[in-house]
Protein backbone atom coordinates (compact mmCIF):
# COMPACT_ATOMS: atom_id res chain seq x y z
CA UNK A 1 0.00 0.00 0.00
CA UNK A 2 3.56 2.34 0.10
CA UNK A 3 2.78 3.23 -3.78
CA UNK A 4 -0.81 4.36 -3.59
CA UNK A 5 -1.60 7.86 -4.09
CA UNK A 6 -5.33 9.30 -4.41
CA UNK A 7 -6.93 12.69 -5.88
CA UNK A 8 -10.62 13.43 -7.22
CA UNK A 9 -11.66 16.38 -8.58
CA UNK A 10 -15.11 17.54 -9.30
CA UNK A 11 -16.52 20.55 -11.19
CA UNK A 12 -19.20 22.41 -13.28
CA UNK A 13 -19.56 20.85 -17.01
CA UNK A 14 -18.78 23.86 -18.60
CA UNK A 15 -16.57 23.79 -21.84
CA UNK A 16 -14.34 26.18 -20.36
CA UNK A 17 -13.12 23.39 -17.79
CA UNK A 18 -11.72 21.31 -20.06
CA UNK A 19 -8.13 22.56 -19.89
CA UNK A 20 -8.14 22.84 -16.45
CA UNK A 21 -9.30 19.31 -15.48
CA UNK A 22 -6.74 17.88 -18.42
CA UNK A 23 -4.13 20.05 -16.34
CA UNK A 24 -5.06 18.68 -12.89
CA UNK A 25 -4.57 15.10 -14.64
CA UNK A 26 -1.70 15.77 -15.68
CA UNK A 27 0.07 17.52 -12.92
CA UNK A 28 -0.89 14.34 -10.24
CA UNK A 29 0.46 12.25 -12.79
CA UNK A 30 4.35 14.12 -12.55
CA UNK A 31 5.08 12.09 -9.77
CA UNK A 32 4.98 8.57 -11.93
CA UNK A 33 7.68 10.45 -13.69
CA UNK A 34 5.84 10.31 -17.31
CA UNK A 35 7.09 10.32 -20.84
CA UNK A 36 6.13 13.47 -22.64
CA UNK A 37 3.85 11.32 -24.97
CA UNK A 38 2.34 9.57 -21.76
CA UNK A 39 1.36 13.08 -20.72
CA UNK A 40 -0.04 13.42 -24.36
CA UNK A 41 -2.00 10.32 -24.57
CA UNK A 42 -3.33 10.93 -21.06
CA UNK A 43 -4.44 14.46 -21.31
CA UNK A 44 -6.36 13.27 -25.08
CA UNK A 45 -7.88 10.35 -22.87
CA UNK A 46 -9.54 12.61 -20.60
CA UNK A 47 -9.85 15.56 -22.57
CA UNK A 48 -12.43 12.99 -24.63
CA UNK A 49 -14.24 11.86 -21.68
CA UNK A 50 -15.33 15.05 -20.48
CA UNK A 51 -16.28 16.61 -23.56
CA UNK A 52 -18.39 13.40 -24.02
CA UNK A 53 -20.02 14.21 -20.46
CA UNK A 54 -20.67 17.83 -21.54
CA UNK A 55 -21.74 17.49 -24.42
CA UNK A 56 -23.60 14.16 -24.99
CA UNK A 57 -24.03 13.31 -21.04
CA UNK A 58 -25.49 16.60 -19.88
CA UNK A 59 -26.12 17.91 -23.45
CA UNK A 60 -24.95 21.51 -22.32
CA UNK A 61 -26.99 21.65 -19.25
CA UNK A 62 -24.07 22.79 -16.08
CA UNK A 63 -24.03 19.68 -13.67
CA UNK A 64 -21.11 18.23 -11.81
CA UNK A 65 -18.19 16.07 -13.79
CA UNK A 66 -16.39 13.99 -11.15
CA UNK A 67 -12.25 12.98 -11.94
CA UNK A 68 -11.25 9.92 -9.87
CA UNK A 69 -7.43 9.24 -10.20
CA UNK A 70 -5.50 6.58 -8.14
CA UNK A 71 -1.86 5.72 -8.73
CA UNK A 72 -0.95 2.43 -7.70
CA UNK A 73 2.87 1.55 -8.60
CA UNK A 74 3.32 2.41 -12.18
CA UNK A 75 -0.74 2.12 -12.95
CA UNK A 76 -2.78 4.90 -13.13
CA UNK A 77 -6.16 4.41 -12.96
CA UNK A 78 -8.74 7.18 -14.16
CA UNK A 79 -12.45 7.25 -14.08
CA UNK A 80 -14.92 9.59 -15.05
CA UNK A 81 -18.50 10.40 -13.80
CA UNK A 82 -21.62 12.09 -15.21
CA UNK A 83 -24.78 11.59 -13.69
CA UNK A 84 -26.22 12.56 -16.97
CA UNK A 85 -28.48 11.02 -19.98
CA UNK A 86 -26.18 7.43 -20.40
CA UNK A 87 -25.70 5.53 -23.20
CA UNK A 88 -28.50 3.16 -24.33
CA UNK A 89 -25.67 0.47 -26.47
CA UNK A 90 -22.47 1.15 -25.23
CA UNK A 91 -21.25 -1.60 -27.31
CA UNK A 92 -22.22 0.63 -30.48
CA UNK A 93 -21.42 4.26 -28.51
CA UNK A 94 -17.94 2.78 -29.00
CA UNK A 95 -17.52 2.25 -32.46
CA UNK A 96 -15.68 4.55 -34.34
CA UNK A 97 -17.61 7.12 -36.30
CA UNK A 98 -20.92 6.48 -34.37
CA UNK A 99 -22.07 9.42 -33.02
CA UNK A 100 -25.36 10.74 -32.40
CA UNK A 101 -24.27 14.61 -33.05
CA UNK A 102 -23.10 15.04 -36.15
CA UNK A 103 -24.77 18.37 -36.77
CA UNK A 104 -22.16 19.53 -33.78
CA UNK A 105 -19.53 18.38 -35.50
CA UNK A 106 -18.43 15.04 -33.84
CA UNK A 107 -16.33 13.12 -35.53
CA UNK A 108 -17.11 9.83 -33.27
CA UNK A 109 -13.78 9.01 -32.69
CA UNK A 110 -13.83 9.87 -29.00
CA UNK A 111 -14.27 6.42 -27.40
CA UNK A 112 -11.32 5.52 -30.54
CA UNK A 113 -8.76 7.66 -28.89
CA UNK A 114 -9.28 6.68 -25.75
CA UNK A 115 -9.04 2.86 -26.51
CA UNK A 116 -6.04 4.01 -28.35
CA UNK A 117 -4.07 6.29 -25.68
CA UNK A 118 -5.01 3.95 -22.23
CA UNK A 119 -3.91 0.16 -22.10
CA UNK A 120 -7.57 -0.10 -21.05
CA UNK A 121 -10.99 1.09 -20.62
CA UNK A 122 -14.31 0.17 -19.54
CA UNK A 123 -17.59 2.01 -19.98
CA UNK A 124 -20.56 1.69 -17.52
CA UNK A 125 -23.79 3.63 -18.72
CA UNK A 126 -27.35 3.67 -17.43
CA UNK A 127 -29.78 5.56 -19.06
CA UNK A 128 -31.24 8.08 -17.00
CA UNK A 129 -28.57 7.75 -14.61
CA UNK A 130 -25.14 8.53 -16.08
CA UNK A 131 -21.68 7.35 -16.93
CA UNK A 132 -19.05 5.83 -15.93
CA UNK A 133 -15.69 5.89 -17.73
CA UNK A 134 -12.87 3.48 -16.54
CA UNK A 135 -9.61 3.98 -17.65
CA UNK A 136 -6.06 2.59 -16.91
CA UNK A 137 -2.68 3.01 -17.69
CA UNK A 138 0.85 1.98 -17.23
CA UNK A 139 2.88 5.27 -16.80
CA UNK A 140 6.83 6.15 -16.00
CA UNK A 141 8.17 2.90 -15.96
CA UNK A 142 11.69 2.27 -16.06
CA UNK A 143 12.14 5.02 -13.55
CA UNK A 144 10.84 4.88 -9.55
CA UNK A 145 7.44 6.83 -8.53
CA UNK A 146 7.71 8.61 -5.42
CA UNK A 147 11.28 9.83 -5.93
CA UNK B 1 -6.70 29.66 -28.45
CA UNK B 2 -5.15 32.30 -31.27
CA UNK B 3 -6.17 32.57 -34.69
CA UNK B 4 -4.54 33.96 -37.46
CA UNK B 5 -6.53 34.44 -41.03
CA UNK B 6 -4.98 35.54 -44.43
CA UNK B 7 -6.58 35.33 -47.47
CA UNK B 8 -4.13 34.12 -50.52
CA UNK B 9 -6.50 34.39 -54.07
CA UNK B 10 -9.39 31.82 -53.14
CA UNK B 11 -7.69 29.88 -50.31
CA UNK B 12 -8.10 30.81 -46.35
CA UNK B 13 -4.99 30.33 -44.78
CA UNK B 14 -5.52 29.57 -40.84
CA UNK B 15 -3.19 29.25 -38.77
CA UNK B 16 -4.40 28.06 -35.41
CA UNK B 17 -1.65 28.41 -32.13
CA UNK B 18 -3.16 26.77 -28.77
CA UNK B 19 -5.39 24.11 -27.49
CA UNK B 20 -7.92 22.40 -29.98
CA UNK B 21 -10.28 21.03 -27.95
CA UNK B 22 -13.96 20.99 -28.05
CA UNK B 23 -14.40 24.21 -25.98
CA UNK B 24 -12.18 26.20 -28.46
CA UNK B 25 -13.28 24.57 -31.71
CA UNK B 26 -16.91 26.20 -31.52
CA UNK B 27 -15.33 29.72 -31.56
CA UNK B 28 -12.58 28.59 -34.14
CA UNK B 29 -15.22 26.84 -36.39
CA UNK B 30 -17.65 29.71 -36.50
CA UNK B 31 -14.53 32.63 -37.33
CA UNK B 32 -13.32 30.56 -40.52
CA UNK B 33 -16.75 29.58 -41.65
CA UNK B 34 -17.57 33.59 -41.23
CA UNK B 35 -14.82 34.34 -43.49
CA UNK B 36 -14.81 31.76 -45.78
CA UNK B 37 -18.44 32.70 -46.69
CA UNK B 38 -17.84 36.51 -46.75
CA UNK B 39 -15.48 36.20 -48.86
CA UNK B 40 -16.31 33.64 -51.36
CA UNK B 41 -13.82 31.48 -50.91
CA UNK B 42 -13.01 28.43 -52.47
CA UNK B 43 -10.35 26.60 -50.70
CA UNK B 44 -8.58 26.30 -46.90
CA UNK B 45 -5.21 25.69 -45.60
CA UNK B 46 -5.52 24.48 -41.66
CA UNK B 47 -2.16 25.42 -40.04
CA UNK B 48 -1.61 23.34 -37.26
CA UNK B 49 2.13 23.55 -36.66
CA UNK B 50 1.78 25.54 -33.27
CA UNK B 51 -1.27 23.53 -32.34
CA UNK B 52 -0.07 21.97 -28.69
CA UNK B 53 -3.06 19.99 -27.81
CA UNK B 54 -5.92 18.25 -29.93
CA UNK B 55 -8.83 15.86 -29.42
CA UNK B 56 -11.07 14.39 -31.63
CA UNK B 57 -13.13 17.90 -31.68
CA UNK B 58 -10.19 18.95 -34.06
CA UNK B 59 -10.84 15.95 -36.38
CA UNK B 60 -14.55 17.33 -36.38
CA UNK B 61 -13.44 20.69 -37.07
CA UNK B 62 -10.94 19.87 -39.82
CA UNK B 63 -13.86 17.30 -41.73
CA UNK B 64 -16.29 19.62 -41.25
CA UNK B 65 -14.02 22.57 -42.83
CA UNK B 66 -13.46 20.01 -45.48
CA UNK B 67 -17.21 19.23 -46.67
CA UNK B 68 -17.04 23.26 -46.86
CA UNK B 69 -14.31 23.04 -49.31
CA UNK B 70 -15.69 20.24 -51.47
CA UNK B 71 -19.28 21.80 -51.40
CA UNK B 72 -17.21 24.64 -53.22
CA UNK B 73 -15.24 22.22 -55.59
CA UNK B 74 -12.31 23.31 -53.49
CA UNK B 75 -9.31 21.78 -51.25
CA UNK B 76 -8.74 21.40 -47.32
CA UNK B 77 -4.91 21.23 -46.99
CA UNK B 78 -3.68 20.30 -43.66
CA UNK B 79 -0.11 21.30 -42.52
CA UNK B 80 2.05 20.22 -39.44
CA UNK B 81 5.35 18.82 -38.84
CA UNK B 82 4.34 18.02 -34.98
CA UNK B 83 4.69 14.20 -34.30
CA UNK B 84 2.15 14.14 -31.44
CA UNK B 85 -0.64 15.90 -34.16
CA UNK B 86 0.65 13.57 -36.30
CA UNK B 87 -0.39 10.25 -34.39
CA UNK B 88 -3.62 12.29 -33.89
CA UNK B 89 -4.40 12.94 -37.32
CA UNK B 90 -3.30 9.27 -38.25
CA UNK B 91 -5.14 7.44 -35.98
CA UNK B 92 -8.40 9.33 -36.95
CA UNK B 93 -8.32 8.00 -40.42
CA UNK B 94 -8.70 11.46 -42.04
CA UNK B 95 -5.41 11.87 -43.84
CA UNK B 96 -6.86 8.98 -46.45
CA UNK B 97 -8.98 11.79 -48.18
CA UNK B 98 -7.17 14.84 -46.43
CA UNK B 99 -3.91 16.30 -47.76
CA UNK B 100 -0.86 16.97 -45.34
CA UNK B 101 2.29 18.77 -46.16
CA UNK B 102 5.13 19.70 -43.57
CA UNK B 103 5.17 23.11 -44.31
CA UNK B 104 3.06 25.92 -45.22
CA UNK B 105 5.11 26.61 -48.47
CA UNK B 106 4.65 23.32 -49.62
CA UNK B 107 0.90 23.59 -48.91
CA UNK B 108 0.65 26.93 -51.24
CA UNK B 109 2.57 25.05 -54.05
CA UNK B 110 -0.07 21.80 -53.87
CA UNK B 111 -2.88 24.00 -54.36
CA UNK C 1 -25.19 33.61 -12.37
CA UNK C 2 -23.93 33.89 -16.07
CA UNK C 3 -20.53 34.24 -14.64
CA UNK C 4 -19.85 31.63 -11.99
CA UNK C 5 -17.79 28.31 -12.10
CA UNK C 6 -16.80 25.94 -9.41
CA UNK C 7 -14.66 22.78 -8.69
CA UNK C 8 -13.32 21.20 -5.93
CA UNK C 9 -10.58 18.73 -5.47
CA UNK C 10 -10.12 16.17 -2.94
CA UNK C 11 -6.46 14.45 -2.50
CA UNK C 12 -3.59 12.08 0.11
CA UNK C 13 -2.43 14.16 2.58
CA UNK C 14 1.12 13.30 1.14
CA UNK C 15 3.46 15.89 0.52
CA UNK C 16 4.29 14.87 -2.70
CA UNK C 17 0.89 16.46 -4.06
CA UNK C 18 1.38 19.73 -2.99
CA UNK C 19 2.56 20.81 -6.38
CA UNK C 20 -0.10 18.90 -8.03
CA UNK C 21 -3.11 20.74 -5.88
CA UNK C 22 -1.40 24.32 -6.67
CA UNK C 23 -1.28 23.38 -10.80
CA UNK C 24 -4.87 22.78 -10.37
CA UNK C 25 -6.24 25.71 -8.61
CA UNK C 26 -4.20 27.81 -11.29
CA UNK C 27 -5.51 26.16 -14.01
CA UNK C 28 -9.08 26.72 -12.69
CA UNK C 29 -8.52 30.27 -12.34
CA UNK C 30 -6.34 30.86 -15.78
CA UNK C 31 -10.12 31.58 -17.39
CA UNK C 32 -9.81 34.72 -15.14
CA UNK C 33 -6.96 35.93 -16.96
CA UNK C 34 -4.61 36.27 -14.03
CA UNK C 35 -1.91 38.35 -14.23
CA UNK C 36 1.63 36.24 -13.39
CA UNK C 37 2.13 37.57 -10.06
CA UNK C 38 -2.09 37.26 -9.06
CA UNK C 39 -1.00 33.24 -9.89
CA UNK C 40 2.38 33.40 -8.40
CA UNK C 41 0.23 35.04 -4.86
CA UNK C 42 -2.20 32.07 -5.71
CA UNK C 43 -0.02 29.02 -5.36
CA UNK C 44 1.87 30.55 -2.13
CA UNK C 45 -1.17 31.01 -0.31
CA UNK C 46 -2.77 27.66 -1.77
CA UNK C 47 1.03 25.88 -0.89
CA UNK C 48 0.27 27.37 2.54
CA UNK C 49 -2.45 26.35 3.75
CA UNK C 50 -2.10 22.66 2.50
CA UNK C 51 1.37 22.51 4.02
CA UNK C 52 -0.09 22.82 7.12
CA UNK C 53 -3.26 20.39 7.02
CA UNK C 54 -0.27 17.92 6.33
CA UNK C 55 1.89 18.49 8.85
CA UNK C 56 -0.43 20.57 11.20
CA UNK C 57 -3.78 18.78 10.82
CA UNK C 58 -2.55 15.51 9.86
CA UNK C 59 1.07 15.43 11.92
CA UNK C 60 1.45 13.26 8.20
CA UNK C 61 -0.86 10.54 8.55
CA UNK C 62 -2.59 9.90 5.17
CA UNK C 63 -6.24 11.57 5.08
CA UNK C 64 -8.15 13.45 2.91
CA UNK C 65 -7.54 16.79 2.07
CA UNK C 66 -10.38 19.10 0.19
CA UNK C 67 -9.96 22.69 -2.15
CA UNK C 68 -13.30 24.10 -2.90
CA UNK C 69 -13.20 27.00 -5.63
CA UNK C 70 -15.39 29.32 -6.81
CA UNK C 71 -15.37 31.84 -9.29
CA UNK C 72 -17.58 34.63 -9.34
CA UNK C 73 -17.52 37.65 -11.46
CA UNK C 74 -13.69 38.65 -10.51
CA UNK C 75 -13.87 37.51 -7.09
CA UNK C 76 -12.08 33.96 -6.73
CA UNK C 77 -13.12 32.14 -3.27
CA UNK C 78 -10.63 29.14 -2.32
CA UNK C 79 -11.39 26.95 0.44
CA UNK C 80 -9.14 24.45 1.82
CA UNK C 81 -10.45 21.75 4.38
CA UNK C 82 -8.87 19.49 6.53
CA UNK C 83 -10.67 16.48 9.26
CA UNK C 84 -7.61 16.58 11.22
CA UNK C 85 -6.95 18.00 14.78
CA UNK C 86 -7.61 22.04 14.78
CA UNK C 87 -6.37 24.44 16.11
CA UNK C 88 -7.19 25.47 19.64
CA UNK C 89 -6.29 29.16 19.41
CA UNK C 90 -7.16 30.35 16.19
CA UNK C 91 -5.87 33.90 16.36
CA UNK C 92 -2.63 32.89 18.44
CA UNK C 93 -1.78 30.65 15.76
CA UNK C 94 -2.02 33.36 12.94
CA UNK C 95 0.41 35.71 14.86
CA UNK C 96 3.21 36.19 12.65
CA UNK C 97 6.49 33.66 13.94
CA UNK C 98 3.70 31.37 15.86
CA UNK C 99 4.52 27.80 15.48
CA UNK C 100 3.93 24.62 17.24
CA UNK C 101 6.78 22.77 15.20
CA UNK C 102 9.91 24.84 14.87
CA UNK C 103 11.54 21.29 15.56
CA UNK C 104 10.34 20.97 11.95
CA UNK C 105 12.06 24.33 10.95
CA UNK C 106 8.23 26.01 10.82
CA UNK C 107 8.82 29.81 10.31
CA UNK C 108 5.57 30.42 11.28
CA UNK C 109 4.34 33.01 8.59
CA UNK C 110 2.17 30.18 6.68
CA UNK C 111 -1.00 32.34 7.91
CA UNK C 112 0.97 35.91 7.60
CA UNK C 113 1.88 35.00 4.00
CA UNK C 114 -1.74 33.78 2.65
CA UNK C 115 -3.29 37.36 4.58
CA UNK C 116 -0.55 39.26 2.44
CA UNK C 117 -1.00 37.30 -0.93
CA UNK C 118 -4.88 37.28 -0.71
CA UNK C 119 -7.46 39.70 -0.19
CA UNK C 120 -9.58 38.11 2.58
CA UNK C 121 -8.85 35.12 4.62
CA UNK C 122 -11.11 33.87 7.67
CA UNK C 123 -10.13 30.51 9.45
CA UNK C 124 -12.59 28.42 11.23
CA UNK C 125 -11.09 25.26 13.27
CA UNK C 126 -12.64 22.91 15.99
CA UNK C 127 -10.08 20.59 18.03
CA UNK C 128 -10.68 17.45 16.96
CA UNK C 129 -12.95 18.09 14.07
CA UNK C 130 -10.60 19.88 11.53
CA UNK C 131 -9.57 23.23 10.01
CA UNK C 132 -11.56 25.29 7.40
CA UNK C 133 -9.57 28.26 5.58
CA UNK C 134 -11.56 30.27 3.54
CA UNK C 135 -9.93 33.02 1.43
CA UNK C 136 -11.00 35.18 -1.40
CA UNK C 137 -9.07 36.81 -4.17
CA UNK C 138 -9.94 39.51 -6.96
CA UNK C 139 -8.41 38.67 -9.82
CA UNK C 140 -7.83 39.74 -13.21
CA UNK C 141 -9.61 43.03 -13.15
CA UNK C 142 -9.24 44.93 -16.18
CA UNK C 143 -10.18 41.80 -18.45
CA UNK C 144 -13.51 40.28 -18.55
CA UNK C 145 -13.79 36.58 -17.78
CA UNK C 146 -15.17 33.71 -19.47
CA UNK C 147 -13.47 35.19 -22.67
CA UNK D 1 13.62 20.14 -7.27
CA UNK D 2 17.27 20.06 -8.15
CA UNK D 3 20.45 21.11 -6.31
CA UNK D 4 24.16 21.38 -7.30
CA UNK D 5 26.28 21.70 -4.64
CA UNK D 6 30.30 23.32 -4.48
CA UNK D 7 32.89 24.46 -2.20
CA UNK D 8 34.79 27.59 -2.21
CA UNK D 9 37.55 27.51 0.54
CA UNK D 10 35.12 27.13 3.73
CA UNK D 11 31.68 27.84 2.07
CA UNK D 12 29.13 25.23 0.37
CA UNK D 13 27.18 26.91 -2.17
CA UNK D 14 24.15 25.52 -2.81
CA UNK D 15 22.34 26.18 -6.00
CA UNK D 16 18.64 25.22 -5.87
CA UNK D 17 16.34 24.89 -9.24
CA UNK D 18 13.27 24.39 -9.22
CA UNK D 19 9.85 24.69 -6.42
CA UNK D 20 10.92 25.06 -3.00
CA UNK D 21 7.89 24.28 -1.39
CA UNK D 22 7.27 21.97 1.78
CA UNK D 23 7.58 18.42 0.00
CA UNK D 24 11.35 19.23 -1.47
CA UNK D 25 12.78 21.79 1.63
CA UNK D 26 12.83 18.10 3.45
CA UNK D 27 15.41 16.49 1.28
CA UNK D 28 17.30 19.37 0.10
CA UNK D 29 17.60 20.54 4.13
CA UNK D 30 18.81 17.16 4.75
CA UNK D 31 21.46 17.16 1.50
CA UNK D 32 23.04 20.56 2.83
CA UNK D 33 23.31 19.67 6.09
CA UNK D 34 24.73 16.44 5.29
CA UNK D 35 27.68 18.05 3.21
CA UNK D 36 28.19 20.91 5.61
CA UNK D 37 28.80 18.91 8.50
CA UNK D 38 30.71 16.11 6.67
CA UNK D 39 32.80 18.79 4.94
CA UNK D 40 33.05 20.49 8.06
CA UNK D 41 32.62 24.14 6.72
CA UNK D 42 31.43 27.61 7.86
CA UNK D 43 29.70 29.39 5.79
CA UNK D 44 26.80 28.64 3.09
CA UNK D 45 25.71 30.98 -0.24
CA UNK D 46 22.11 29.80 -1.09
CA UNK D 47 21.71 30.42 -4.89
CA UNK D 48 17.67 31.05 -5.55
CA UNK D 49 17.70 32.40 -8.67
CA UNK D 50 16.53 29.66 -10.75
CA UNK D 51 13.82 28.82 -7.75
CA UNK D 52 10.74 28.94 -9.70
CA UNK D 53 8.29 28.23 -6.38
CA UNK D 54 9.27 29.46 -3.01
CA UNK D 55 6.63 29.54 0.08
CA UNK D 56 7.20 29.65 3.76
CA UNK D 57 8.55 26.56 3.87
CA UNK D 58 11.86 27.71 1.83
CA UNK D 59 11.88 30.58 5.01
CA UNK D 60 11.89 28.01 7.18
CA UNK D 61 14.79 26.36 5.29
CA UNK D 62 16.86 29.94 4.89
CA UNK D 63 16.80 30.41 8.93
CA UNK D 64 17.69 26.86 9.62
CA UNK D 65 20.53 27.17 7.75
CA UNK D 66 21.39 30.36 9.18
CA UNK D 67 21.28 28.71 12.53
CA UNK D 68 23.80 26.46 11.51
CA UNK D 69 26.18 28.62 10.18
CA UNK D 70 26.17 30.75 13.09
CA UNK D 71 26.76 28.39 15.20
CA UNK D 72 30.02 28.16 13.24
CA UNK D 73 30.66 31.37 13.58
CA UNK D 74 29.87 31.32 9.65
CA UNK D 75 27.85 33.12 7.35
CA UNK D 76 24.90 32.50 5.41
CA UNK D 77 24.39 34.49 2.26
CA UNK D 78 21.30 34.42 -0.51
CA UNK D 79 21.64 34.99 -4.26
CA UNK D 80 18.87 36.42 -5.92
CA UNK D 81 17.38 38.64 -8.75
CA UNK D 82 13.91 37.14 -9.15
CA UNK D 83 11.18 39.35 -8.26
CA UNK D 84 8.60 36.96 -6.77
CA UNK D 85 10.97 35.50 -4.74
CA UNK D 86 12.20 39.15 -3.60
CA UNK D 87 8.31 39.92 -2.29
CA UNK D 88 8.81 36.63 -0.13
CA UNK D 89 11.89 37.15 1.20
CA UNK D 90 11.11 40.89 1.77
CA UNK D 91 7.59 40.17 3.13
CA UNK D 92 9.15 37.40 6.04
CA UNK D 93 11.26 39.62 7.33
CA UNK D 94 14.46 37.86 6.90
CA UNK D 95 15.93 40.31 5.18
CA UNK D 96 16.68 41.89 8.46
CA UNK D 97 19.53 39.66 9.38
CA UNK D 98 20.34 37.53 6.64
CA UNK D 99 22.48 39.40 3.40
CA UNK D 100 21.06 39.49 -0.37
CA UNK D 101 22.80 39.94 -2.99
CA UNK D 102 21.78 39.66 -6.87
CA UNK D 103 24.87 37.62 -8.38
CA UNK D 104 26.65 34.75 -6.84
CA UNK D 105 30.24 36.68 -7.97
CA UNK D 106 28.88 39.79 -5.72
CA UNK D 107 28.09 36.70 -2.74
CA UNK D 108 31.28 35.10 -2.27
CA UNK D 109 33.56 38.80 -2.74
CA UNK D 110 31.56 39.77 -0.15
CA UNK D 111 31.84 36.99 2.51
N1 LIG E 1 -20.97 10.52 -21.18
C1 LIG E 1 -21.87 10.18 -22.15
N2 LIG E 1 -23.20 10.31 -21.92
C2 LIG E 1 -24.10 9.99 -22.87
N3 LIG E 1 -23.77 9.55 -24.10
C3 LIG E 1 -22.47 9.40 -24.39
C4 LIG E 1 -21.46 9.70 -23.44
N4 LIG E 1 -20.25 9.46 -24.02
C5 LIG E 1 -20.51 9.00 -25.25
N5 LIG E 1 -21.85 8.96 -25.50
C6 LIG E 1 -22.49 8.49 -26.75
O1 LIG E 1 -21.55 7.73 -27.49
C7 LIG E 1 -21.37 8.28 -28.79
C8 LIG E 1 -19.97 8.06 -29.29
O2 LIG E 1 -19.04 8.78 -28.49
P1 LIG E 1 -17.61 9.14 -29.06
O3 LIG E 1 -16.96 7.93 -29.60
O4 LIG E 1 -16.88 9.87 -27.98
O5 LIG E 1 -17.88 10.13 -30.28
P2 LIG E 1 -18.44 11.62 -30.36
O6 LIG E 1 -18.23 12.30 -29.03
O7 LIG E 1 -17.63 12.24 -31.42
O8 LIG E 1 -19.90 11.52 -30.68
C9 LIG E 1 -21.78 9.73 -28.64
O9 LIG E 1 -22.16 10.30 -29.88
C10 LIG E 1 -22.92 9.64 -27.64
O10 LIG E 1 -24.13 9.25 -28.25
N1 LIG F 1 -4.69 22.89 9.37
C1 LIG F 1 -4.20 23.03 10.63
N2 LIG F 1 -4.48 22.10 11.58
C2 LIG F 1 -3.99 22.23 12.83
N3 LIG F 1 -3.20 23.24 13.22
C3 LIG F 1 -2.87 24.18 12.33
C4 LIG F 1 -3.36 24.13 10.99
N4 LIG F 1 -2.88 25.21 10.34
C5 LIG F 1 -2.15 25.91 11.23
N5 LIG F 1 -2.14 25.30 12.44
C6 LIG F 1 -1.46 25.79 13.66
O1 LIG F 1 -1.16 27.17 13.49
C7 LIG F 1 0.24 27.40 13.63
C8 LIG F 1 0.69 28.53 12.75
O2 LIG F 1 0.55 28.20 11.39
P1 LIG F 1 1.39 28.97 10.28
O3 LIG F 1 1.25 30.45 10.47
O4 LIG F 1 1.01 28.44 8.97
O5 LIG F 1 2.92 28.62 10.61
P2 LIG F 1 3.74 27.24 10.48
O6 LIG F 1 3.06 26.33 9.52
O7 LIG F 1 5.06 27.69 9.98
O8 LIG F 1 3.79 26.66 11.85
C9 LIG F 1 0.88 26.07 13.32
O9 LIG F 1 2.18 25.95 13.90
C10 LIG F 1 -0.14 25.09 13.90
O10 LIG F 1 0.01 24.95 15.30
Amino acid sequence: MENTNEMMIEFDSRSCNEGFARVAVAAFCTQMNPTLEEVADLKTAISEAITNAIIHGYENEIHKIRIECKIVGHDLYVTVIDHGKGIPDVKKAMEPLFTTKPEMERSGMGFAFMEAFMDEIAVVSQPGVGTEVHMKKRVGCGSSPFA
Amino acid sequence: MNIVMEINKKTLIVKLKGELDHHNSETTRNKIDRYFVEKGLDNIILDLTEITFMDSSGIGLIMGRYKNTVSKKGKLIVVNNNSYIDRILKMSGILKIIELYPTLDDAITKL
